[in-house]
């Protein structure tokens, strides 16, 4: 036990280490050294997670860690204790293993940068949290980590701190995060006080042994976590802010916003299933979300010409399906989704990266073109990776995409039908992408197309490991006999029964095979074909337009939020302030001006005074007579 | 004496006095003459001696006509006073109206 | 009565050394005789008694009013060596003349006779004229020493209306047996009016609204030391005797009184207080805050039978502040013609230990903790709240946030505004008395027992 | 030990601090601030050897007062935040130098004798004195030493005080009532009073007005903001920091003891007070141009989910709030101290005229970030542990208050990172900055390390305030 102890936190602390070491001496270490550091902090965590994944493969026996108690409330008491169980151990493989690439892919990519030992910390700090996240034995410590990544996607969604408008971006996740948070503390809350502990296991115990269950409140509860689920996966309504991430450099865009942290939602609502499978309201409006969050995504992804923008929309409408599947209560199936998106959409922004890197900078795609005799491997890698995405059959996406679409259909047609269309649109903006970008001749400078080279092998090599990882990772879960099913079976309460693969699961396939197909070729067609190139952004019309700006769901977003609470602000400040506090003043003013007045009877006369005297005296005397 | 007191009653002696110090105040209140002022105060002061007069007869007890003795002297002592300030300011401002004491005032 | 003996002896050897030109060791000789008669005084304490047929019943309160009074007048003497330094040709007139007054004053609380009462108010009134009207070539000390007698006078008359008054329905000046006889049933109805009229004059004396209007002008026409001298020394003369008065005539029984007392005593604070907020001229402002403390102080008449401590204490403490702040006004305004707040700016800068006790006086009077100011509040709000005067109490509260006010104006001009000029010379005696004041106040704020339970 | 000693130290201290002169004042004080602090830490250690550490004289006769002082695990927890937080204030105060800097540094030790004073009185109206006190060193040294327009600041300060001292009066009358019911001040027979609901209500009412305004609650709060910022930035501190507190603390000592019934009935409008009060302070941060007017609104919005938490009446609610005001106090310390750090070199406090400062001085950066994050209760920050405990208890009286109260870590992320944006972020400031000294940050790095240290383990502190706030629920379920 002990031994596990240490390793746990050796497997925590490495990155946390990382972190200090660059914040403190990683200006004196030099870049290169610096960025190993980082790596290798990540590269230890990741091996000290392959044992307990060794480990845990034989015993099947999660491991408790308790290490001291944090926080007392009057019912209960939280301590700081770490889970690894089949869940987390799952979680850490895929973070810390893409974790070290993207890091061995920043040590080229942020080689000119002049802050990059800072940037690595963030990175480690980002994965310390990240661990803490996934590891947390309870609510609580899971929290930390929830709001750490959070705080580390503000630091390098701003890294560039010169740029306001980055700064606005990084501010605009942080806050958004923090109203899911809020969800997610109020659930905390509720939890606590039904059940009088934040710890998982004992909550399941808990739940499982519960008589007379108080449902609305546990549906309540899940409702509230639900939401802070959308905060940090970026769903409906608390969608907007990760397309503004992409302000951030591109390997943050890889590793927080498209294989990591936007999965934590999913993973909360994964380890808390027995909760939800007992509130199916909430899990209907998780399905329903996830689905219309999914559709809207893909078509707003149709038109986008930033390169890293269409990446995001593609991530936010798979992180849609995923949470329809969750809602379906198909939680396995949304886990494996999870990992083979986070192979191909890592490895989708890592191209980008490279390309954008090849460009000098240059994100817009209708001034890209032609690229695939420059830079091939980046070209192959990429195809790959957006085959997988658009389902193709063999590539991992197309196996944890089939399933949810089958989960879909045996539950409801019109989710199918949904989250079909936003697949087909997948594969249709995933290809413009591609066309764009690579084929017919380069749309960009001259003095652009001088320096077109492919990038060097520390970003390539990382493009080629998720690549295969994209072609492969499907074996975990082959339709029939599914590994992942089974180990991730002891967390679930209720399992879903496996679909035995019949006809109208071959037929579903194909439609969605022959669906992503003519994605694909309309792409072609209009792209390689016609040889079209997106218009300038003026003279975008019609519906497009609207697509084009996201449905305008950011200037809604302003004018109802941000302007009333600073209009609001400006009114209390200038007229609710000044007004109470001239109330206050507004009563010394009136005994000064009754001092004023009192003045002018003081006139210094004799006469007066004797009279008031007299007239006193009078007074008294008379009503001592009638009070007789 | 006694039978004076008898046939007139104590009560038309309190009012007499009464009349007596009212007038006082009223001269007191509506002369602006300084001197004519002490004088109703003066006027005020002897309707009280008449009183005590009038009631040590009543209670057949000599002190209230000392104490006329003191107010007497106690008044003589006052104007006394009075008038060396009244003096000093006619030396100052050569008036003796009391309407000229207002520089202090507000 | 040695006491009494005894002071009116210092008076006439001041006026014997004028004669015989000691005018150098006139002060010190008065000080320390002053000194001598303060203990003669508190030896006393223990030993109530009675002389001349009742003319004068020395007790507890008679004895620890009476030394109050000899350590104001000591404070007061010790400032008239500074305040009088340009006309030493009259300073024995003026010292002996403090000293006749505090004769009166001793008189005042020691009388057991109605004639020795009205004695004694006439000394002291008249001896307070005098000093008002002193400084001859002074308009103002002219205006303010006339209309000082003016009505002064006009309140002796209706104080010996009511003297008269009671006479006739008692029959007898003696003070024990009047309030005897005021047990007995039926009385006459002049004898309730006959109080009143008494305490009128009195109310005039402490200047309790509506009998203040003189107190501004009179403090702002005459000389500061005589200002000092009415505002502390005279008005708790005025006070405690009013308050021995209607302790024997048991005025506390008649409710109808009571609430005129309670009428009075809030009016007094209310007006003084919003008066005093718009005062630019030192004196007239500390005239109107010493008509809000009249105020206060009549809070005591509503308990009469227990509040003699907390009045003592009350007067003790408000009194030596009030020697305090004036002492330190003489110093500032030496040889301006005016006392107004102008003259005060930057004193912090120009001598920091002034500018504190100034600071430290205005403190005690707003009632701040560790001041006497404060404990006198508390115990008097305690016992008026006892009585089930709860209103007059929260009118009280208002009405010390309100004096803040004004007190701050002047703490703001010492340590905000800029000096003007440099003022020469510290005059010992000035600082000594200010001193010896402030620490005897704050002495009496941390150990409020040493007052507090004398009376009780 | 004898309790009282720690207030001798701090009143020796004062006077030895105006002795010492100008030039050493500044040290001397040190000196007595720390040990000061040392004291309180030693009464820490007698009270978890479970001695009863209480101090008691008979002061007063008539009426009957007594010098009484008490120290239970609250009270000892207040006496250490005030004397680590003093001692930290005076070292922080070395980068300026103050004209009479002997009665600068004299007014501060005298002010935390009064504070400490306030935690320890166990008597009604030795506490009333002591907390009379604490007004008169702030009054001066924001008066004599603040900053601006002169006119200005003495509308400002006057005002803060009058208010204040309007408040406290009505709390005076409300002890003297309660005098003559029980017969003495000592809050033990005080405690054992039962009043009906009917006073209950009045006195409630009245030390309602007092506390209000120095805590301060809306509306009572219109002196704060511009006392904070006319005040030299030790004073600021020293208000924000410790002052405040002093109201909450009294809150749960003697409000709410006293007067359960009232308090019961009351319940939901003064949590809705408070409450009010943090949404109503964040939305005014939000557009304040000068920073410690800012931080000043920040510190409303905090203080109001604090008393929220008080007044649940709950243990939660207790603790929380006590850990906040533990958290909220070092932190608001810091912060000032950060715009201070600032103001030093910039010799301004308007936010437009900051920004770019990072990319100059990253040591500073990193410490205002960390100190920005902790007031935005970020997890591992001790700020967390005690806005969640808050938070959970008013969760348990109604989910709305959680979820109107929890708005703060929205709001107040939002002023809190758009502050930290404009002053700290964008191109390159023209103004040289220079990093932090090394006396500035060693100021900082403790406060951040206090921050930290407890925000992973508050268990110490819990441990010490748990069983007296215990017994103080006992007494207020009495009825």
């Amino acid at each position: 036990m002990a031994m596990d102890t240490n390793l746990a936190l050796v497997l925590v602390l490495a990155p946390f280490l990382g972190f200090l070491i660059n914040v403190f001496f990683g200006k004196n270490l030099g870049k290169s050294l610096s960025g190993i550091i980082g790596t290798l902090s990540v590269v230890v965590s990741f091996v000290v997670t392959i044992c307990f994944f060794l480990q845990i493969n034989q015993t099947k026996q999660p491991i408790q860690i308790d290490l001291f108690d944090w926080i007392q409330i009057s019912n209960f008491k939280v301590n700081f204790g770490f889970l690894l169980d089949q869940l987390s151990l799952l979680w850490l493989l895929f973070v810390t293993g893409i974790g070290s690439l993207i890091h061995l892919y920043s040590i080229s990519y942020m080689h000119d940068d002049e802050k990059m030992h800072s940037f690595f910390a963030y990175l480690n700090l980002f994965i310390f949290f990240m661990i803490t996240l996934v590891v947390g034995n309870n609510l609580l410590v899971m929290f930390i980590g929830w709001e750490g990544v959070g705080l580390c996607s503000y630091l390098l969604i701003g890294f560039w701190y010169k740029n306001q408008d980055f700064n606005d971006a990084a501010k605009k996740a942080f806050i958004m995060n923090r109203v899911g948070d809020l969800g997610l503390l109020i659930g905390i809350f509720i939890l606590g006080s039904m059940f009088s502990t934040l710890d998982f296991a004992t909550l399941k115990t808990a739940i499982a042994g519960a008589t007379n269950l108080d449902t609305f409140w546990l549906s309540i509860a899940a409702l509230a976590l639900f939401i802070g689920a959308c905060g940090k996966s970026a769903q409906i309504p608390l969608y907007t802010w990760l397309p503004d991430a992409m302000a951030g450099p591109t390997p943050v865009s890889a590793l927080i916003h498209a294989a990591t942290m936007v999965t934590a939602g999913i993973f909360m609502v994964t380890r808390l299933n027995f909760i939800f499978d007992l509130t199916p309201y909430v899990q209907n409006i998780i399905a329903i979300i996830g689905a219309v969050t999914a559709l809207v995504a893909a078509t707003i992804g149709l038109l986008q010409n930033d390169i890293k923008k269409v990446l995001a929309y593609s991530t936010v409408s798979q992180l849609g399906l995923m949470f329809l599947a969750l809602g379906l209560g198909a939680y396995e199936v949304a886990v494996f989704h999870v990992i083979t998106h986070a192979f191909f959409k890592a490895c989708l922004f890592l191209g980008s990266g490279s390309v954008i890197h090849g460009l000098h900078g240059e994100q817009d795609m209708r001034k890209m073109g032609g690229l695939k005799k420059a830079m091939p491997i980046t070209f192959w890698t990429m195809l790959i990776a957006s085959l997988a995405i658009s389902g193709v059959p063999l590539f991992s996406g197309f196996f944890s995409k089939d399933e949810i679409l089958m989960v879909a259909f045996h539950h409801n047609i019109a989710l199918w039908v949904i989250a079909s269309v936003a697949s087909i649109m997948t594969a249709f903006y995933m290809f413009r992408l591609m066309f764009l970008t690579f084929f017919n001749d380069f749309r960009g400078t001259e003095e652009q197309k001088h320096h077109l080279h492919e990038s060097p092998a520390l970003i390539t090599f990382p493009l080629i490991v998720l690549a295969i990882l994209a072609t492969v990772g499907g074996v975990i879960s082959l339709p029939g006999n599914s590994w992942l099913n089974g180990y991730l079976t002891p967390l679930f309460t209720k399992v879903e029964a496996e679909h035995h693969l019949g006809t109208t699961e071959y037929m579903l396939m194909a439609i969605a095979v022959v669906g992503g197909l003519i994605g694909i070729a309309i792409a072609y067609a209009k792209y390689i074909k016609q040889n079209l190139v997106p218009n300038e952004d003026a003279e975008i019309t019609g519906f497009s337009k609207v697509l084009y700006n996201k449905y305008y769901v950011d200037e809604i977003y302003d004018a109802l939020f941000v302007n009333t609470t600073n209009g609001l602000s400006k009114f209390f400040r200038d007229y609710v302030e000044t007004g109470i506090s001239s109330l206050v003043f507004g009563l010394g003013k009136v005994t000064n001006e009754l001092s004023f007045q009192g003045k002018k009877l003081q006139n210094g006369s004799v006469g007066l005074y004797l009279f008031a005297f007299v007239l006193g005296m009078c007074a008294i005397v008379s009503y001592l007579f009638l009070a007789q | 004496m006694n039978n004076i007191l008898t046939q007139i009653g104590i009560e038309n002696y309190i009012f007499l006095s009464v009349t007596l110090f009212c007038i006082g105040i009223f001269g007191v209140l509506y002369r602006r003459n300084a001197i004519i002022v002490f004088m109703s105060i003066e006027i005020m002061l002897n309707a009280v001696n008449l009183l005590f007069v009038a009631f040590s007869t009543y209670h057949q007890d000599a002190q209230g006509q000392v104490f006329v003795f003191f107010s007497m002297a106690v008044a003589a002592a006052e104007v006394a006073v009075g008038l060396a300030i009244l003096v000093s300011i006619f030396r100052n401002i050569g008036s003796i109206s009391i309407d000229n004491l207002k520089n202090l005032k507000g | 009565m040695t006491t009494l003996i005894a002071i009116i002896g210092l008076g006439v050897l001041c006026l014997i050394f004028e004669i015989f030109d000691f005018r150098k060791a006139i002060i010190p000789i008065t000080i320390i005789g002053l000194l001598a008669i303060l203990g003669l005084t508190v030896s006393e304490f223990n030993s109530p008694a009675s002389y001349y047929n009742n003319m004068l019943i020395v007790n507890r309160f008679s004895v620890s009013f009476s030394s109050l009074f000899i350590v104001l007048t000591l404070f007061l003497v010790a400032l008239s060596h500074n305040f009088y330094e340009n006309h030493q040709s009259k300073l024995s007139d003026y010292v002996a003349i403090k000293i006749f007054l505090l004769s009166g004053a001793v008189a005042m609380v020691t009388f057991g006779n109605l004639a020795m009462f009205f004695l004694g108010i006439e000394v002291l009134s008249i001896s307070l004229y005098v000093l008002a009207a002193s400084s001859r070539m002074n308009i103002k000390s002219n205006e303010a020493g006339m209309k000082y007698f003016l009505m002064g006078s006009f309140a002796s008359g209706i104080i010996l209306f009511g003297i008269c008054l009671i006479y006739g329905a008692m029959g007898s000046f003696d003070i024990v047996e009047i309030s005897e006889m005021s047990q007995s049933a039926e009385l006459p109805i002049w004898f309730p009016i006959g109080i009143v009229l008494v305490t009128i004059g009195m109310l005039f004396k402490i200047a309790a609204v509506p009998f203040h209007f003189w107190a501004p002008d009179v403090y702002e026409g005459s000389p500061t030391l005589t200002t000092a001298l009415m505002s502390t020394l005279a008005k708790v003369v005025a006070i405690a005797t009013l308050y021995k008065l209607l302790t024997a005539l048991h005025a506390d029984v008649n409710y109808s009184f009571q609430i005129v007392v309670v009428v009075i005593s809030i009016a007094s604070m209310t007006v003084g207080n919003i008066m005093a907020l718009r005062q630019t001229n030192v004196k007239r402002m500390l005239a109107f805050s010493g008509i809000s403390h009249a105020g206060f102080m009549l809070m005591t008449l509503l308990s009469l039978s227990t509040s003699a401590g907390s009045l003592l204490y009350y007067t003790t403490a408000y009194s030596l502040a009030g020697i305090a702040a004036f002492s330190v006004i003489i110093y500032v305004c030496k040889n301006r013609d005016n006392e107004d707040i102008v003259n005060f700016h930057g004193l912090g800068k120009t001598n920091p230990l002034l500018a504190a006790i100034l600071t430290a006086s205005l403190l005690s009077m707003a009632g701040i903790p560790i001041f006497a100011g404060f404990f006198a509040k508390l115990v008097l709000f305690s016992q008026t709240i006892q009585a089930g005067y709860l209103v007059v109490v929260i009118f009280a509260v208002i009405n010390s946030i309100i004096s803040v006010g004004y007190y701050f104006k002047l703490i703001l001009a010492m340590y905000t505004k800029e000096p003007n000029e440099e003022r020469k010379g510290k005059p010992f005696l000035i600082y000594a008395v200010a001193l010896i004041a402030i620490v005897l106040n704050i002495v009496l704020g941390m150990f409020p027992s040493l007052v507090l339970d004398l009376l009780a | 030990m004898n309790v009282s000693l720690i207030l001798i130290i701090l009143l020796v201290g004062a006077f030895a601090t105006y002795l010492a002169g100008d030039k050493l004042a500044s040290k001397v004080a040190l000196f007595f601030g720390l040990a000061a602090l040392g004291c309180s830490i030693v009464l820490l250690n007698h009270f978890n050897l479970g001695e009863n550490i209480s101090y008691i004289s008979q002061w007063i006769t008539l009426p009957k007062v007594s010098f009484a002082l008490k120290a239970d695990g609250l009270s000892i927890a207040m006496l250490l935040l005030t004397t680590a937080l003093t001692s930290i204030i005076i070292f922080s105060s070395f980068g300026n130098d103050y004209k009479n800097s002997k009665a600068f540094y004299a007014l501060i030790l005298f002010m935390s004798f009064a504070m400490v004073g306030t935690f320890l009185a166990s008597d009604g109206l030795l506490y009333y004195i002591f907390w009379e006190l604490s007004l008169i060193p702030i009054y001066f040294i924001a008066l004599i030493w603040g900053n601006g327009d002169a006119e200005e600041r003495k509308k400002a300060v006057v005002k803060f005080f009058i208010y204040t001292l309007a408040g406290s009066l009505f709390m005076l009358i409300a002890f003297v009532y309660l005098y003559q019911k029980a017969g003495s001040f000592l809050i033990e027979d005080l405690y054992k009073l039962n009043l009906t609901v009917a006073e209950q209500k009045w006195i409630f009412t009245a030390f309602f007005l007092a506390y209000a305004i120095k805590i301060p609650l809306i509306p009572f709060h219109t002196w704060q903001a511009n006392v904070y910022q006319k005040a030299p930035t030790v004073g600021t501190m020293l208000l924000s920091g410790i002052m405040l507190k002093m109201g909450l603390y009294s809150v749960i000592r003697w409000q709410l003891p006293l007067t359960p019934l009232a308090a019961k009935d009351y319940m939901f409008i003064f949590i809705g007070i408070g409450i009010a009060g943090v949404i109503y302070g964040s939305i005014v941060a939000l557009r304040q141009r000068d920073l410690k007017k800012l931080l000043a609104y920040s510190s409303l919005a905090h203080v109001g989910l604090i008393a929220a938490g008080t007044y649940t009446l709950t243990l939660d609610g207790f603790r929380g709030a006590v850990l906040q005001m533990i958290a909220h106090g070092f932190v608001v310390v810091g912060l000032f101290f950060a715009a201070e750090i600032i103001f030093r070199r910039y010799e301004t406090r308007i936010i437009t005229e900051m920004g770019g400062i990072r990319s100059q001085s990253p040591k500073f950066t990193s410490m205002f970030l960390i100190l920005v994050l902790a007031s935005v209760a970020l997890p591992t920050t001790f700020n967390f542990i005690g806005e969640f405990t808050v938070l959970y208890s008013l969760s348990q009286i109604n989910i709305w208050f959680a979820i109107l109260g929890g708005t703060t870590i929205i709001l107040g992320a939002y002023y809190m990172l758009k502050m930290f944006q404009h002053v700290m972020l964008g191109e390159t400031n023209s103004k040289l900055f220079a990093d932090v000294t090394f006396s500035e940050g060693l100021t900082m790095v403790l406060i951040i390390g206090v921050l930290f240290f407890f925000g992973m383990y508050p268990k110490p502190i819990n441990d010490l305030i748990t069983p007296s706030l215990v017994e103080i629920l006992k007494v207020i379920n009495r009825v």
